[in-house]
């Protein structure tokens, strides 16, 4: 269909609005002087605030004086020196290292094979599948020494090629509690899903030789720096940007690279005439459930150890949100389509899990509760009106949608709900009166989104004009899975 | 010897093939179809968007007869499938010129 | 097909069974006063003891000693102070939960979708997964508060609404080694998956809007109080009733409440006439699979801790009850029906798990055994043979004859077989010749049976005569899933 | 297709190629004096070290000084005492059995069944779920005390029999720091999935009730001793034979199984003319991933702990190996047949899984690499090229090409690869200069190899003069779904 | 009447049904079947091994129409079919004797 | 020319289409259908409860000739699918009145 100025200059703000609030970020700053001790504190705590799956999360127990007016019994400080390694901070962090794996494969892979049409589940599949492959040895090879070692701002060093320096001994100083082996296993399992995430825009289309480099590429190129900006001891980190998770790192992240692949993939062929419904649901249910079972090792996980409460609290605001946003999602479909669909509820319940990302461990149940309501609604009509509305970019299963817009609300809203009661390095702009906070999350939406979008840009542009990234029509139209793959679905 | 060609509702076949028993049809063979016609398909919902299917589900039957029972096996179809709504289905006539029974080689009505 | 009034007699009966014994407990408690002092000190241990998910476990701890004559070397109380916060405990709490949260979705949704026809499948799987969503956001809101808070004997107090006084740092009572997130999190996924057996007996024919209703308010009704009259500190825990990890509270509730629910809704159209049989038994034993994976979570979850060998213990049995269930099962089919059916396997091992839930922490693995064999005959019967020629309800994929049934037997039996060299705070008829804990046992089943019958009937009484609760006969007969959702499984 | 002398020939090499070796061995052993003192230290420590499930990991922590050069910091021995049992280490294991579990059901009973057509897939689905049950039950009755209890050089004494002496106190010598319990149930999920392992190469043509006898005796005769020499303190556990969680116990020993079985079977009716193609590849994804999640818990599980660097590295390893192997399967594949498919990535996976069981917890991240590569390689053409080759024996679905196989290589290139700075009671060939560890190795492989292929032929015969172990020609050509269970998968 | 019976490609299935309706053609039956012919199958690949598949998916649609409008559908299908690869397909006629619409009860023509 | 029509047993499908081969047949057309008659379906097992499926699985054959292939290719089918058991099948014969290619626009016996 044609398009109309109107919309394409509508699209263009919708990218605006996110790309404008960064510029005007750094001038705020400078304004907000009177936060400054505010920001100043949290910049001091921030390495491991905003540490993420970094963080060591002892600021957490140290908060028990603050939550002690609470009318129940509290914990004194873990009984464990935090610096120690002991078995149930591995035990607990060898699980959430298995549960990401799990959302991978076969979470993600079903999640989107079973929105696809039959002749490309096998296709689908095979995308989550080899990602999870090569980027496994990538990281070995290089990965985890890019983003989580040295003192770079911007990357780390080189040292651990082959992971050679790792014995089974070395524990890494962002992780004092378990092994580094563990660690590098836990930050892998991330380094899996964000670029596996891609693929939803990419469905139905691209060639296999195209996908695996353009999986390579992004994470060395892409995923790698950004992680160590936030967490391996990069600027933004430094700076005082809250992601507990992965809002930005993860989810804006891929978001933002779907968003720029389906642009440059263009549309699947028989969009808008033939029926593109999904052909099994039920793997769709079985694959978001999966996700939404595995996230706990995301989230909870992300408090990199289990001795004190910021893994469970981490816990509960992720099962709080999603539910809410799931139930937002369907609510919307009710009232509008009056009918509320299947696929609409496990999106929404992905919405919400992505949107809690960044939150989880800064907010409280009733923060979480908010940010899944909110989440649910805005990727509702980002996923089914505006996207046809602009109708531009063919993000068929609504990666950008989805990841990239609820990453993005969900680390702007981590800085209006953080809440210093539930994690001492945070301060957010609601509870703890400070709006600096609303800078530094703007400042690491924008920077995720223009350098992801560019550095994808260009990865993909090369992968075009080398060895070409679209499969010819015919094989569109007969189906990836015996053309890419030479088999497919019986029956 | 005629082929009886009838496009039926997917939930009126247990009816039909009884219908059919009774008026002396030892044998038959359905296959799955789709059909298009005045009866619209249901609309999915497909990312907030309603999409009506063209083709609706339909049990296609044939059954071949004897020329004498042709009059019957019509009547039979008829009366149990019909529901009196849109969609209820067509029924075909063709004339069949032989038969053969592969088990025993019989031809002609013998075969049916 | 017509009813003859023995039929309808023996119906009553079956009721009466259960229903009459536990008239006859108080006065049999009565007569009992030579067990007065076991009586007693099984009260004084009980708030730990049928604490099931809420008990602390430590008297297995000081159990070693009674234990000490094995011939092994035995560990002497573990090295913790039991009532300190600590990572082990804490890490397999995390994990427990997310297994019990899998155990729903995608467990038990695959779990009833395999058994439905294709009509149906998706429509099935949205009630799990839409369940699994409200009462999320109703167990954070209030549930927990009514359950598991206060002092009261029939209900909580509701100062936990919003989970407002939960810090980072506040530690339940009920589960003093583990951070309070922790346990209402672990707690939730059990109020979640109770609600959601239910559906195994509205299969194909419920309102999708009324069976979201029904679920919140058969939640805040039935499942909460009852929680907290076993686990939260009331009176039936108290008394010294026995239910380790959910037999009455959690599975012959859901039963009771699937065979009133599936009397008030009436039969599927066709029943009897039309194929019912399941469209794809690979989901259901991809759903049973991973009901039985993550019932470890549940059953050895309900130690609330692993700094001692209640949790090993419950995992024993549980693995063993299971497996034993499955095969008496599949041993019946293969008698009477010649051939052991894959639903018959999965039937048998769901009913081995129910069975053992109330058990598991108290029996040893001789007493799982006897458990697991007795309630794989017990539920094949019942579903089988029993349900056919009573013929009056239709209680579709069995949760009556294998949640109901096999929750009662596993109560009962419980009392029967509980080791006192097990658990300390247990003393059982058999080993313990305490056979005052029968009157316990028989008194929770009665309880739960009436309180949750009489509560369910009136809910959906109410919810028929306003929004209704059954879908038209069309609708039935075109399928729930384009009706209900507009999506169909494709091919 | 008849049989040229050349390819019996072949096929018998192929056997002599891993039986000369070991009658090798001995010899060998005898000239390699030089390394009599390393071969001694490395028995010294072997209990534990080849101990794989049953190693306390002690040693591992005693290496820190030897890895301390390493440029990060590293943890001194372990905060506890490793001979007390903790919620840490308890908390791991629990969640290692779980997780093993799963890998039977449903991880391997639907990568099998996926591979199917249509008309077995219940069956196949039928065979692990039921092997679960009876193998569960046997090892309660007898099988643990058999493997796990006793001095016995060959197989263990009949003191637990119905576990009877285990009580909640109870620790075994072989695994301190976790309860008994936890331990039984640990090894029990190995010995459950090892036979249904089998399973594979009888697809589509065995009787159920010969099959289930079959796992039966399998078990009894075949795994239990097989375990207590290498685990359960036998003759090659003592005599250094390095295993850490089953490249030979479990891999090698179900792949010969599975080799004289499909022998004794004869091929499946319609080879060669049929299509025998995968009905529903998507269910095999989903088995494989589940494998590889749940392998996490068979092979860091091995390390029976989680107090300090082993289970950590025995999962990095493990996911690195996973990884090359699938990239080097599918390369193979895209180089000769020109696409990359699905079923070879996921058999890749597999058999990257299996080749670093043995290895995991001995060989660093590039020990892991390589392996990997290898065994990618080896099976591909081992299941491809060879078998069709050879064309004598109907491995349906690759047990042996790829378990059989690829468990002997890792047995082998885990004596090369071994490395005393990973685990300081591995002594290996290449980093550590012992040449005698291969003599270990092959005996190990060699030892396996025999006697399982041995007792596995006359448990067969027994079985198929007896009552027959192959379905009639019509059962199979309708399907084995509907004539042995009655059921079929509809649609 | 006559029974025209088409195999046709699938993805050409709705720009043929379009065509049709042009053609005045109100409905139709649609049935999934395999062919065999000129055109081979694709390969699949099972463990490394190629082999061609002998059926090629294709759609039958079974269409009644009037004499007089045969020739329109005939022209109808063929254009909107045809893509001049092998595997286009086949069109059959077939007379019809006779044909009732069961909701009414119509018979011949009218019940087209 | 004609259109012969058979119902055979799945399973006996691949050497009936050699048989055709042989016989000239250079192009046919299969459905998967569901076959009622003297042979009884399996009985599936529910819940304990054994019930007889009607309808058996069965392969449809459309196969257009030229009036003087007909004899030829009934034999090959009976001679192929027979198995002297219940449920072999039938073979139905009809008259086609004119065949299209799509590709070429041929018609007749050219079009075949
Ligand atoms: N001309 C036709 N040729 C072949 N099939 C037809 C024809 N007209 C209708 N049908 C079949 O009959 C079914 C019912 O027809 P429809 O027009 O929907 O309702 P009604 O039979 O009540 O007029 C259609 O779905 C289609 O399968
Ligand atoms: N004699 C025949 N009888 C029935 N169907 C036929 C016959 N010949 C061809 N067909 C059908 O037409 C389809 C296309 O025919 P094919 O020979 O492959 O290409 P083309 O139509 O271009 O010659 C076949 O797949 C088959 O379904
Ligand atoms: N009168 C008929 N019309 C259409 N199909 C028939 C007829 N009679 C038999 N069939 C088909 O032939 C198949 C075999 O017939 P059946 O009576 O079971 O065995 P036999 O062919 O040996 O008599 C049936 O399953 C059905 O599909």
């Amino acid at each position: 269909m044609k398009l109309s100025g109107i919309q394409r200059l509508a699209g263009l703000m919708l990218v605006a609005a996110i790309a404008g609030a960064s510029f005007a970020a750094p001038a705020l700053a400078q304004d907000s002087g009177g936060s400054a001790a505010a920001s100043a504190a949290s910049s001091a705590a921030s390495s491991s605030a905003s540490g993420g799956p970094a963080a060591s999360a002892t600021p957490a127990a140290s908060a028990a004086p603050a939550a002690s007016a609470a009318p129940t019994p509290v914990f004194a400080t873990s009984p464990y020196k935090a610096d120690s390694v002991n078995s149930g901070d591995t035990a607990w962090m060898l699980t959430s290292s298995v549960l990401v794996l799990m959302m991978t494969v076969p979470g993600l892979a079903l999640f989107y094979a079973g929105m696809v049409r039959k002749k490309n589940i096998l296709a689908t599949l095979a995308q989550s599948f080899g990602a999870t492959c090569v980027i496994t040895v990538l990281w070995m090879v290089v990965g985890y020494s890019i983003a989580f070692t040295g003192s770079g701002k911007f990357i780390g060093d080189f040292k651990y090629i082959m992971l050679a320096p790792m014995g089974i001994a070395s524990v890494s100083a962002l992780a004092p509690t378990i092994p580094e082996t563990v660690y590098m296993f836990f930050q892998m399992t991330f380094a899996i899903i964000t670029p596996a995430l891609i693929a939803g825009a990419l469905a139905d289309r691209m060639k296999y030789s195209a996908f695996l480099l353009f999986m390579a590429a992004w994470l060395l190129l892409v995923y790698c720096p950004i992680a160590h900006w936030v967490w391996g001891g990069g600027w933004l980190g430094a700076a005082g940007a809250l992601d507990f998770a992965g809002g930005t790192v993860v989810h804006l992240n891929a978001g933002t690279a779907g968003l720029v692949a389906a642009l440059m993939l263009g549309k699947r062929k028989g969009l808008g005439t033939e029926n593109m419904a999904p052909y099994n649901l039920a793997y769709s249910v079985i694959g978001a459930s999966l996700l939404w079972v595995g996230w706990f090792g995301f989230n909870a996980g992300s408090a990199v150890e289990s001795h004190d409460g910021q893994a469970g609290m981490a816990a509960a605001a992720t099962q709080i949100a999603t539910a809410a946003a799931a139930l937002a999602w369907m609510g919307c479909e009710w009232i509008i389509a009056k009918k509320p669909s299947v696929l609409g509820m496990v999106s929404g319940a992905v919405a919400g899990l992505v949107a809690i990302t960044p939150a989880s461990g800064f907010v409280d149940p009733t923060g979480a509760l908010i940010i899944g309501i909110g989440v649910g609604i805005v990727c509702y009509v980002a996923s089914v009106h505006v996207k046809h509305w602009l109708g531009f970019y063919d993000d068929a299963l609504d990666c950008w949608g989805v990841h990239g817009i609820g990453g993005a609300f969900g680390a702007i809203m981590t800085g209006v709900l953080a809440r210093n009661s539930i994690n001492s390095a945070a301060h957010g702009w609601l509870y703890d009166h400070n709006p600096h906070q609303m800078v530094l999350q703007l400042e690491d939406v924008g920077a995720t989104f223009f350098y992801c979008g560019i550095m994808t840009f260009i990865i993909l542009a090369v992968l075009k004009y080398t060895i070409g990234i679209r499969v010819s029509e015919e094989v569109e139209v007969e189906g990836l899975d015996i053309n890419l793959h030479g088999e497919v679905v019986q029956g | 010897m005629k082929l009886i060609m009838a496009i039926v509702k997917p939930f009126k076949l247990d009816e039909v093939r009884e219908a059919l028993g009774n008026a002396g049809v030892e044998g038959l063979t359905i296959s799955e179809v789709k059909g298009y016609g005045r009866q619209k398909g249901q609309t999915e919902i497909y990312r907030g968007a309603e999409y009506t299917v063209n083709f609706v589900p339909k049990v296609q039957l044939e059954v071949v007869v004897d020329d004498g029972g042709v009059a019957k096996a019509i009547e039979a179809i008829k009366a149990a499938a019909g529901t009196g709504k849109i969609g209820d289905g067509k029924i075909f006539v063709l004339n069949v010129e032989d038969a053969v029974r592969i088990r025993t080689g019989e031809t002609g009505s013998a075969a049916i």
